[in-house]
């Protein structure tokens, strides 16, 4: 046998031996079909709604992690409080995947709109991560509907006006509104009360 | 292959796709071909609205499917014409963008997402023209975010804003799986 | 052999097969197809017919869905594009080796009429057994072995079984 | 990570390009192989020649070693590409029409357009040929083939798994098989060219 001929089949035969060693890699099993992709997508539990958000954050509930997918500029200007930022480009970074990967925590992404925050959760839901949300609306309908909440016609329903109070309770409690009283302190308004740690929201929410 | 439904994009590249934002149809092009009525023109609406509201008024020419039914098989070979180029609109933003990236995901190419709902289309296309007056694009930020929460509650406020809730650190994923955690599903 | 020989000589096959495997991991890595032959003469073959009668390519099963799949388009032209470049490849490797000559490859016992008609025959055969059997040596094969298909080991164990079950009776073709 | 093309990361015009650049390393391959000499690939059909067993098998081994290496190695998605999918009944039935088309004409298509482009009539002839004869069957599939082709669908199958074996593992037994295939065939053809005087 020639030099070469012995090279390469001891290569071939070294790389067989190679890649029977190496094993499988896991690949993800939980991987949503394209079918099952979107009849998740057009489920409406998968957004949440800036009132319920509000709701949630008042409540201190502790499920509730806030992923801001902007970029870590826009995030150093403004984010929400207790946010963490994961810029969407950096999404399925390995350090990243302990916080999208995992069934404790209600994610929920948010963004400027809602169309950001939508693709962040369309990938983790195709991954098959569970709890994951996003905010319907984004920031421009957190600061129009919360922050800048304005009264309803007077001949509006009575659920407009209840909506509106509530709105107005939340936007005082997140730094709007017009009380003097500065607002710095942790402690949550009287109007909403804390719920025990790790319990089912059965009633509220915008997802169930 | 698309009529099977399965990825072309591995979960990586279609995260790269999402970020590039391509896809997206101008508000410009998009008013000119509302407008233009050519039936020889190789564009063609996709409502994905549900069946009521598009019976109920939807743009000229446009097909109807609901965005649950987008990647069924008989819907994908629908939107294999190569020689046409799909439009989607739907009733919010996110939805058309989530078809989108999906039909991307699954290889099919040819198509051209509306950032604008249909409200927008309606108000700002079919109704009058005046497609600059309202916000096409809803990750364009309506205010100065930081500024309006400023203004509404005085000094302090980024520390306030900031503190009201302690982050919320990830915890890692535990092994047995929560059945009770997490109000969702 | 003779140093007189030396340039005719044809390289090490197990050299000239690692070459054709490494042309196929690229052909996976770039574009996500195997090597293949039989599809690019069947992509001719459509687009010629759909030239000269769009009409009957419409409306036939087997051109039909090459004519309105456009997705398949692509790839499809990939295959040829893949094809030109086989010929240019045997080109430069024959001229190298001085190989580049006009003549009939063929066994000396038998006339250059036999083999002529042997081959157009052999290739007849070659153009419906792809047809139905999915592609060729390169395409069904060897591309399905690259990726442990079990239709590339049934072709292989077809083509080259059969081969040597019929060999006998077709000897004094070749030797 | 690979796939390139199916992934977008380059374009349809340049994917067209490199599937011609690929073409060309094929077809050097094949032609310096021998592959466009019809008597050294009828050759593995009577003994006297090898060079078809071992530069196939050596090709097919580099591939699907170097291809499982990559997946392994997250370097390319094998689920995203090229995958014939079985149909044992056409492929078999196909297979051996094949097997008479290379007994009968001494080439395989791909081998025929080395043999046509570097001069050779027959090959030229070949190719004519393959063309007539897939002219032939798109002219009687309706009648003839169409209910044939896609009889025993068994979608896309990979062998090592229907075995219960690892890809790994298959793929180490082949190259097992196919060194000592390599061992045995020149032993054979040295025996032969030794007992008779063959002019290639």
């Amino acid at each position: 046998m020639k030099k070469i001929e012995i090279y390469i089949i001891s290569a071939l035969l070294l790389g067989a031996v190679w890649l029977t060693l190496a094993g499988k890699i896991e690949k993800n099993d939980k991987e949503l079909c394209p079918y099952k992709l979107i009849s998740q997508a057009v489920q409406i539990e998968n957004k949440i709604t800036v009132d319920d958000l509000a709701k949630k954050l008042m409540t201190k509930d502790p499920s509730i992690v806030l992923i801001d997918v902007r970029s870590a500029d826009e995030f150093k200007k403004f984010s929400l409080s207790g946010a963490i930022n994961i810029p969407l480009e950096k999404l399925l970074a390995d350090d990243n995947l302990p916080i999208i990967n995992q069934e404790v925590n209600n994610n929920i992404f948010y963004s400027n709109g809602s169309d950001k925050a939508a693709k962040a959760w369309l990938i983790c839901n195709r991954l098959g991560y569970k709890n994951n949300f996003y905010l319907s609306g984004g920031l421009n309908s957190w600061i129009k509907d919360i922050i800048k909440a304005t009264p309803p016609e007077e001949t509006a329903s009575k659920e407009d006006f209840e909506l509106y109070n509530s709105r107005k309770a939340a936007s005082i409690f997140f730094g709007g509104g017009t009380v003097g009283e500065s607002n710095n302190s942790s402690a949550a308004p009287a109007a909403a009360s804390s719920k025990p740690l790790r319990k089912k929201e059965s009633a509220g929410g915008g997802c169930n | 292959m698309p009529s099977d439904a399965t990825y072309e994009l591995n979960p990586k590249a279609a995260l790269a796709y999402a970020i590039t934002d391509s896809n997206i149809i101008s508000p410009e092009l998009l008013a000119s071909l509302i407008y233009a009525q050519d039936p020889k023109a190789n564009y063609q609406f996709v409502d994905l609205r549900n069946p009521q509201d598009y019976d109920n008024e939807h743009v000229d020419g446009a097909i109807n499917i609901p965005l649950s039914k987008i990647v069924n098989i008989n819907n994908c070979n629908v939107l294999l014409d190569k020689n046409k180029i799909y439009i989607f609109y739907a009733a919010t933003s996110d939805q058309a963008i989530i078809a989108g990236n999906v039909i991307r995901q699954v290889g099919i190419k040819n198509f051209l997402v509306s950032k604008g709902d249909f409200n927008y289309i309606k108000n700002n296309i079919l109704d009058a023209y005046k497609i600059n007056s309202a916000n096409y694009d809803s990750e364009k930020p309506a205010y100065d975010y930081a500024k309006v929460i400023a203004e509404s509650s005085g000094p302090n406020v980024s520390s306030a804003s900031r503190s009201s809730t302690a982050p919320v650190s990830a915890v890692p994923k535990t092994k047995k799986k929560e059945s009770a955690g997490g109000g969702c599903n | 052999m003779e140093t007189l020989e030396r340039s005719k000589r044809y390289m090490n096959p197990y050299l000239a097969g690692l070459i054709i495997g490494i042309a196929m991991i690229a052909a996976y890595y770039f574009s996500a197809e195997g090597l293949g032959s039989s599809g690019g003469f069947k992509t001719v073959v459509v687009a010629t017919t759909n030239a000269i009668n769009h009409d009957y390519a419409k409306k036939t099963k087997f051109f039909e869905s090459y004519v309105s799949e456009p997705e398949s388009r692509p790839i499809k032209t990939w295959l040829v594009f893949e094809l030109i470049g086989v010929m240019v490849g045997a080109i430069i490797s024959a001229s190298i080796a001085g190989r580049l000559k006009i003549g009939i490859g063929k066994s000396p016992k038998i006339t250059n009429k036999t083999r002529l008609i042997a081959a157009l025959s052999g290739g007849i055969l070659w153009g419906v057994g792809t047809q139905l059997g999915r592609g060729c040596t390169s395409g069904l094969i060897m591309s399905g072995m690259a990726v442990n298909s079990l239709s590339g080991y049934i072709g292989l164990a077809a083509v080259f079984g059969g081969g040597y079950a019929i060999a006998y009776f077709f000897r004094k073709l070749w030797i | 990570m690979g796939p390139l093309f199916s992934q977008g990361i380059i374009g349809e015009e340049l994917n067209m390009f490199i599937g011609f650049l690929i073409g060309i390393l094929f077809g050097f391959g094949l032609e310096s192989g021998g592959f466009a000499n019809t008597r050294k690939l009828a050759g593995v059909f009577y003994g006297y020649d090898f060079v078809v067993l071992k530069v196939f098998f050596t090709a097919a081994l580099t591939a699907a070693i170097g291809l499982f290496l990559l997946d392994r190695y997250q370097i390319m998605d094998i689920n995203l590409t090229f995958y014939p999918k079985t149909f044992w009944l056409p492929t078999l039935i196909g297979g051996l029409i094949m097997a008479f088309g290379f007994i009968i004409g001494g080439f395989c298509p791909g081998t025929s357009l080395c043999a046509a482009s570097t001069g050779k009539i027959d090959g030229m002839v070949f190719v004519g040929g393959v063309f007539l004869g897939i002219i032939g069957y798109a002219f009687t599939s309706a009648t003839l083939w169409e209910g044939l082709k896609n009889k025993g669908a068994l979608g896309k199958v990979d062998i090592a798994t229907a075995l219960g074996l690892s890809d790994g593992l298959f793929i180490l037994l082949v190259t097992i098989v196919a060194v000592i295939a390599f061992v045995v065939v020149t032993k054979i053809e040295a025996h032969m060219k030794a007992k008779h005087d063959y002019q290639l």
